[in-house]
């Protein structure tokens, strides 16, 4: 059932989306001008293309994301079980933990938090 | 307390025995009438958050806000949809047309799913997984995307500067997002909304009371990240206006901006609402053990205090918003990464031991009152500092006086 | 269906400068009759557009700081709906050209008005984008926004009170309220020598224009008479 | 001051202005006039001018001013000048506007491109025999993406050498000419690595209007309504220059009344500038409610002024010996409140902006200059103390009654961003003592004193500088007695500033781009005159 809604929910929002579009397109007024599909750049053309490569210091924090994010993903499921296995739980999860813990300390060591 | 699975019930009974449509049919119905709810609210929320703003920033300002339109400026927001709607709508020659088009979708689908896990009412739970916290974050994740392909598909300077800004700011506070979701997690013992809620239902059963030390700080660092996380400055990086002219959504006109406009508030709205849900107890009212207040507090119905709530939180980002000035993307990096992050996991371990040891619920309330005096103290501290720093170099005044010559 | 009047809140329609242009604009959309829906659906959307005309932040002198002061504590035009400058001329209806316009100048505003997605009004602020005003005599100066742009409302002054430019966009919504939707007037571009509304008569304007250049040659002159 | 330029000779110019520096300590470069000086009696060689330059120096030690002068060569059909951007680094920005004026090209020079006028311009505007056209294009400018360098080789031959200004693959991004935080039409060409700034081309001239060349067709009177529309911000101190140059031209002496007026109405204006400033900053930075506080309390000054001179943000109210009218009967009681009411707002500025915890993040150690360079880019004013550098014009040349007022010149010693805002913080407060002290004993006397019909100054160059929002405003007039100036020149308060972006700026992010740019407090009008 759940799934059901979830389809709805997905579907509704694309046709929120696509129904303005259409409606906008059908409604709204056009004109034309030579320069009007130029990006906007404060009035200036555009000197060069914009889709050079970009800095590198984005795509590290983009990996530590990746890093961390998969690992604390690990601990939804377990999240919704300390309350029954009590110490136990953070026992087991402690070394874990720990790894992560270490891996954030390392990045900072190393200085992969600094933005260049 | 009232329960809205009655109506969905009797609806459901409705369809089935008394007209006795198909099953298909029926849950066709259904979704449909799912559907249409979730865009009325959707709209309403966002035209009502809209004026809110409007009026609020106004207020603060001196000024008086929309007043002219409609009584108390009150069609204001819709005069706008008006026009937004049938405004023109054309893509840029050089843009990569399929993103361009596709980026407002998943903003929109983004925030949308997002929305669907807030549970207003006892039983009125659009999705109610028992993943449900878990999907929350995968959903929301995808506006991260949206706003990413929009910057970069316009092919515009300030588009990509601020598409990538906007990327690894929104990332990186998924992080303690997450954590803080987490944290709150082990505590209920379940990740499904109405099992969340239901956890906090008790006297004094709200997450921040029965959680006291850990989860106020997870609360306060849930309210941080979730701001970064709606783009609302200080944080709004991504569409710095003073510096990327309107940032990733430069090159949209019409209702392709607006989408941006509803969602950027929506984002809001929903940060405030899961924060409700997840530390203020959701829709459940204040109880405090004693029957009677607590029989008078059930009167109220649950949606109002599940507004009530998420109201209050989004009025309070509001005035930071209109208070702070813009952080630089160095800064919120360091903020994320150096201070929230490594809070967020001790804060877990700490959450972890409570609970493990069982010293959790309203009786450790000491906690809180201490805690909070600390904190209290602290900020003093540093606002205290910080103004002697200030009024110690103006101080400095250098009085100079030379002889005059001029070459007459 | 009768033509309704453009009316402002509050505001006595007899009480607004420049009515005849405004009826005259009027009755040349309405040529052959409004028909009854779509009447209605163009005063509907005209509600839309006029009170939510958001402008773009252009300015480039003087006049500029008077309509950041429109847009501050005491004259606050969020009021009337002109909620928020738009920094980018995709998402602008509005662009108040407030200030000198130069030669270097010229094309980039050119340009931001081109960018600007339809529908798009324009408004000369101040004698320099009228008619060059002070620096009428300069030789990097344009004489006049409305050589290269569809000007829609002209406010006077060096530089006009924030109230003139108040009265200035009121008179534009006023003009937008009479637009016609399903007409011709969305295609500026199409409409060679667009209506004007102000204060001062376009001929006027053009008056002032002519003679630019013979004020200088008879200041030469003069300059020249007294170096003998 | 009236000037006699020491001329030096076009092959000994550039090591006699290196000894004035070096040996005499003449540090700070006023500024660069170029004049063309109009053909001599009698020879009537058309095609032959006589252009040159007038250089103003200072000795920031003693405060002594002299000039110098040099005359163009004429090689092979193109005028030279030696280029001293060695010796003062704002002296390149300088030299570049001479050149796009009077086509003089500076030997030894790295950046010889046009300045304010477009690229593709025909002729030198500022030459006495250039006839202005009416019409202009709507094409885009072209584009320039190398420099030209001039110099001469053993033999007396001009050797051409460029330098190419971007290198393959740079990520420009042009900040302005529309843009929310540029302050006008000022147009920044950036190279961007990511979020870093490594270069910064500013382009100018947007709102270039030529008003200097508008002057030399105007009689005396007329040129006063110009100044006002330049930086209408310091409109008041703007107009003082032109008068008092004028007025020290003629030999006008004015009466203490006028004198008092006009230094309470320049500290009023002052105040409104800076109220303006500290508004904006905190725009910038994205705080707009503290912008919205500093316009709310802007306004109420300007009701002071209004109420006096009729205008609210171009007054018009100094005129040649004298004032336009009397000051209004309600105008001191008028001050006193507004001091009363201003005094306890200063605070409010600083604690809701001036003082916040990300404010501070943001502007501390942002933008150092030091009081060097400082000098060397002749960055005066506001900007200029915030980095000790004490060149208060009130204080070194006291003009009108600053002298027999008692108040602090205000010199902070942070060098950055947070320095400067926090200066004209107490600036205002100075003015708020300056307006107390005089508001209540204003001389008895004539507001205007009689001027002949027509206006004509005596043979003769003078400079005359006063001290505007955002640094020392000279005029330099040079006048052939007749009743139209021959040569006018403004000295702009922030051309030097914008010279100086890019070595300000260097390794820092955009976002220190917009927060340092707005500290500086430039007003485009004035730069581009």
């Amino acid at each position: 059932m759940y799934f059901t809604l979830f389809i709805t929910v997905i579907i509704t929002a694309v046709f929120l989306v696509v129904a303005a579009y259409i409606m906008a397109k059908l409604l709204g007024p056009r004109t034309y001008a030579p320069v009007k599909g130029e990006p906007f750049e404060c009035g200036i053309p555009t000197r060069g293309t914009s889709w050079l490569t970009m800095h590198v210091g984005y795509y590290l924090f983009a990996l530590l994301f990746l890093m961390f994010d998969v690992e604390t993903v690990f601990l939804y499921p377990w999240a919704v079980v300390v309350n029954k296995f009590g110490v136990m739980a953070l026992a087991s999860i402690g070394f874990f933990m720990l790894v992560l813990v270490f891996g954030l300390a390392y990045a900072w060591r190393k200085g992969a938090l600094e933005w260049k | 307390m009232f329960d809205f699975s009655i109506i969905s019930t009797w609806f459901h009974d409705l369809l089935m025995n008394l007209i006795g449509c198909p099953e298909w049919l029926t849950i066709l119905i259904e979704c449909v009438v799912v559907g249409l709810l979730i865009i009325v609210g959707y709209a309403l929320l966002a035209i009502a958050l809209i004026f809110m703003e409007r009026k609020v920033c106004a207020y603060f300002q001196c000024r008086l806000g929309p007043m002219r339109v409609g009584p108390w400026g009150l069609l204001q927001v819709f005069a706008d949809v008006l026009k937004m709607l049938i405004k023109e709508i054309f893509f840029v020659d050089k843009a990569d047309k399929l993103l361009y088009a596709l980026a407002p979708i998943l903003v929109i689908m983004g925030s949308i799913g997002a929305f669907a896990f807030l549970p207003w009412n006892k039983g009125a739970i659009v999705l109610d997984f028992n993943v449900g916290i878990f999907l929350y974050t995968a959903l929301s994740a995808i506006g991260v995307i949206g706003i990413f392909l929009a910057g970069w598909s316009s092919n515009n300077k300030y588009g990509v500067v601020s598409a990538m800004r906007g990327a690894v700011q929104m990332i990186s506070y998924e992080m303690s997002l997450g954590l803080c979701l987490i944290t709150a997690c082990i505590l209920t013992g379940t990740m499904q909304v109405s099992g969340i809620v239901e956890a906090q239902s008790g006297p004094f059963g709200w997450l921040i009371f029965q959680g006291h030390v850990p989860a106020i700080i997870a609360f306060l660092i849930f309210l941080v990240a979730g701001n970064a996380e709606a783009n609302r400055g200080p944080f709004d990086l991504a569409e710095a206006e003073s510096e990327l002219t309107a940032g990733y959504h430069t090159e949209y006109s019409g209702m392709g901006f607006g989408f941006y406009y509803l969602a950027e508030f929506l984002n809001l709205f929903i940060v405030s609402g899961m924060t409700s849900l997840v530390f203020l107890g959701g829709w459940c009212p204040i109880h405090i053990g004693i029957a009677e207040f607590d029989a008078v507090m059930d009167y109220i119905p649950g949606i109002v205090w599940f507004l009530g709530k998420a109201f209050a939180i989004v009025w309070l980002l509001m005035w930071v918003k209109w208070t702070f000035p813009r952080l630089r993307i160095d800064q919120i990096l360091t903020l994320e990464w150096k201070y929230l992050m490594p809070l967020a996991l001790c804060n877990l371990v700490l959450m972890t031991v409570c609970v493990a040891f069982d010293i959790t619920g309203i009786q450790y309330i000491s906690y809180i009152v201490l805690a909070a005096i600390v904190v209290l103290a602290i900020i003093i501290c540093v606002r205290a500092m910080k103004f002697r720093s200030a009024f110690a170099r103006d101080q400095k005044l250098v009085g100079v006086d030379i002889a005059i010559k001029k070459d007459k | 269906m009768e033509i309704r009047k453009p009316s402002i809140k509050n505001i006595p329609y007899n009480e607004w400068k420049d009515n005849e242009t405004l009826e005259s604009l009027i009755n040349e959309l309405n040529e052959n009759g409004v028909n009854l829906i779509v009447g209605n659906l163009d005063s509907l959307i005209n509600w839309g557009r006029s009170n939510s005309l958001w402008s773009l932040t252009f300015a480039t002198s003087c006049c500029g700081i008077e309509f950041m002061a429109c847009g501050c504590a005491r004259y606050d035009f969020a009021r009337f709906g002109f909620e928020v400058t738009r920094n980018s001329p995709r998402q602008a209806d509005l662009i108040m050209c407030a200030g000198t316009i130069t030669h270097k100048m010229a094309p980039v505003l050119k340009r931001l008005y081109d960018e600007m997605a339809t529908p798009k009004y324009v408004i000369a602020v101040g004698g320099c984008a009228i008619s060059g005003g002070p620096f009428k005599k300069s030789y990097h100066v344009v004489k006049g926004i409305d050589e290269f742009l569809p000007v829609d409302v002209y406010i006077p002054g060096c530089p006009p009170r924030p109230e003139a430019i108040l009265y200035g966009m009121m008179q534009l919504q006023r003009k937008v309220k009479v637009e016609k939707f399903f007409g011709g007037v969305n295609h500026k571009e199409d409409n060679p020598n667009p209506l004007v509304i102000s204060d001062i008569p376009k001929n006027f304007i053009n008056e002032m224009k002519k003679t630019a250049g013979e004020v200088k040659d008879f200041v030469k002159k003069e300059i020249n008479d007294t170096f003998k | 001051m009236k000037l006699n330029p020491i001329e030096f000779s076009f092959r000994e110019f550039a090591s006699e202005m290196t000894k004035l520096k070096n040996e005499k300590n003449f540090d700070y470069l006023v500024t660069i006039i170029g004049e063309d000086f109009g053909t001599a009696e009698g020879e009537e060689n058309k095609d032959d001018y006589s252009l040159g330059c007038i250089y103003i120096l200072e000795n920031t030690q003693t405060h002594e001013r002299i000039s110098t002068k040099t005359m163009a060569e004429k090689i092979d059909g193109n005028y030279y000048i030696q280029s001293i951007s060695g010796l003062y680094k704002c002296a390149e920005m300088l030299e570049r506007e001479v050149y796009d004026f009077y086509g003089i090209r500076f030997l030894g020079n790295k950046d010889m491109r046009r300045l304010f006028l477009r690229n593709d311009f025909k002729g030198y505007p500022f030459r006495k025999d250039f006839v202005a056209s009416e019409e202009y294009s709507l094409e885009d400018d072209t584009e320039v993406s190398t420099t030209t360098e001039y110099n001469l080789d053993a033999n007396g031959k001009v050797v051409e050498t460029t330098h190419p200004l971007f290198k393959e693959g740079d990520f420009v991004m042009n900040i302005g000419p529309q843009h929310p935080s540029t302050h006008g039409v000022l147009r920044l060409e950036t190279i961007l690595d990511g979020e870093t700034v490594k270069k910064i081309y500013p382009h100018l001239g947007y709102i270039h209007r030529g008003i200097e060349k508008m002057a030399e067709e105007m009689t005396y009177p007329q040129t006063l309504a110009m100044t006002d529309r330049m930086n209408y911000l310091s409109a008041m101190m703007n107009r003082h220059a032109l008068v008092g140059v004028i007025e020290e031209a003629l030999g006008v002496e004015l009466n203490d009344r006028i004198k008092t007026i006009r230094t309470i109405m320049d500290e009023l204006q002052r105040i409104d500038g800076h109220l303006l400033y500290l508004g904006c900053y905190a725009q910038d930075l994205g705080a707009l409610t503290a912008f919205l506080y500093c316009m709310r309390d802007r306004e109420y000054v300007l009701n002071v002024m209004e109420e006096t001179t009729g205008g609210r943000l171009i007054q018009n109210y100094y005129r040649i010996g004298g004032l336009q009218d009397d000051i209004d009967p309600n105008f001191q009681e008028n001050c006193k409140k507004l001091i009363e009411y201003l005094r306890p707002k200063l605070d409010e500025y600083v604690n809701v902006f001036g003082d916040n915890v990300i404010t501070h993040q943001r502007l501390e150690g942002v933008g150092v200059f030091t009081k060097e360079q400082c000098i060397s880019y002749g960055i005066s004013g506001s900007n200029g103390r915030a980095s000790q550098w004490a060149n208060d014009m009130r204080k070194n040349y006291p003009y009108d009654v600053y002298d027999k007022v008692d108040w602090d010149q205000v010199v902070l010693d942070g060098c950055d961003a947070q320095d400067r805002y926090y200066l004209r913080v107490k600036e205002i407060e100075q003015s708020l003592r300056i307006i107390e002290q005089l508001i209540d004993n204003i001389p008895e006397g004539e507001y205007y004193i009689k001027q002949k019909p027509i206006i004509k100054c005596p043979e003769g160059q003078w400079y005359y500088a006063v001290e505007g929002t955002s640094g020392e405003f000279g005029v330099y007039l040079d006048s052939r007695g007749d009743k139209s100036p021959f040569r006018m020149k403004f000295r702009p308060m922030a051309l030097t500033l914008v010279a100086a972006l890019d070595e300000m700026l260097q390794g820092t992010k955009i976002a220190d781009l917009i927060a340092v740019g707005a500290g500086l407090d430039y007003i485009i009008p004035d730069i581009d005159r």
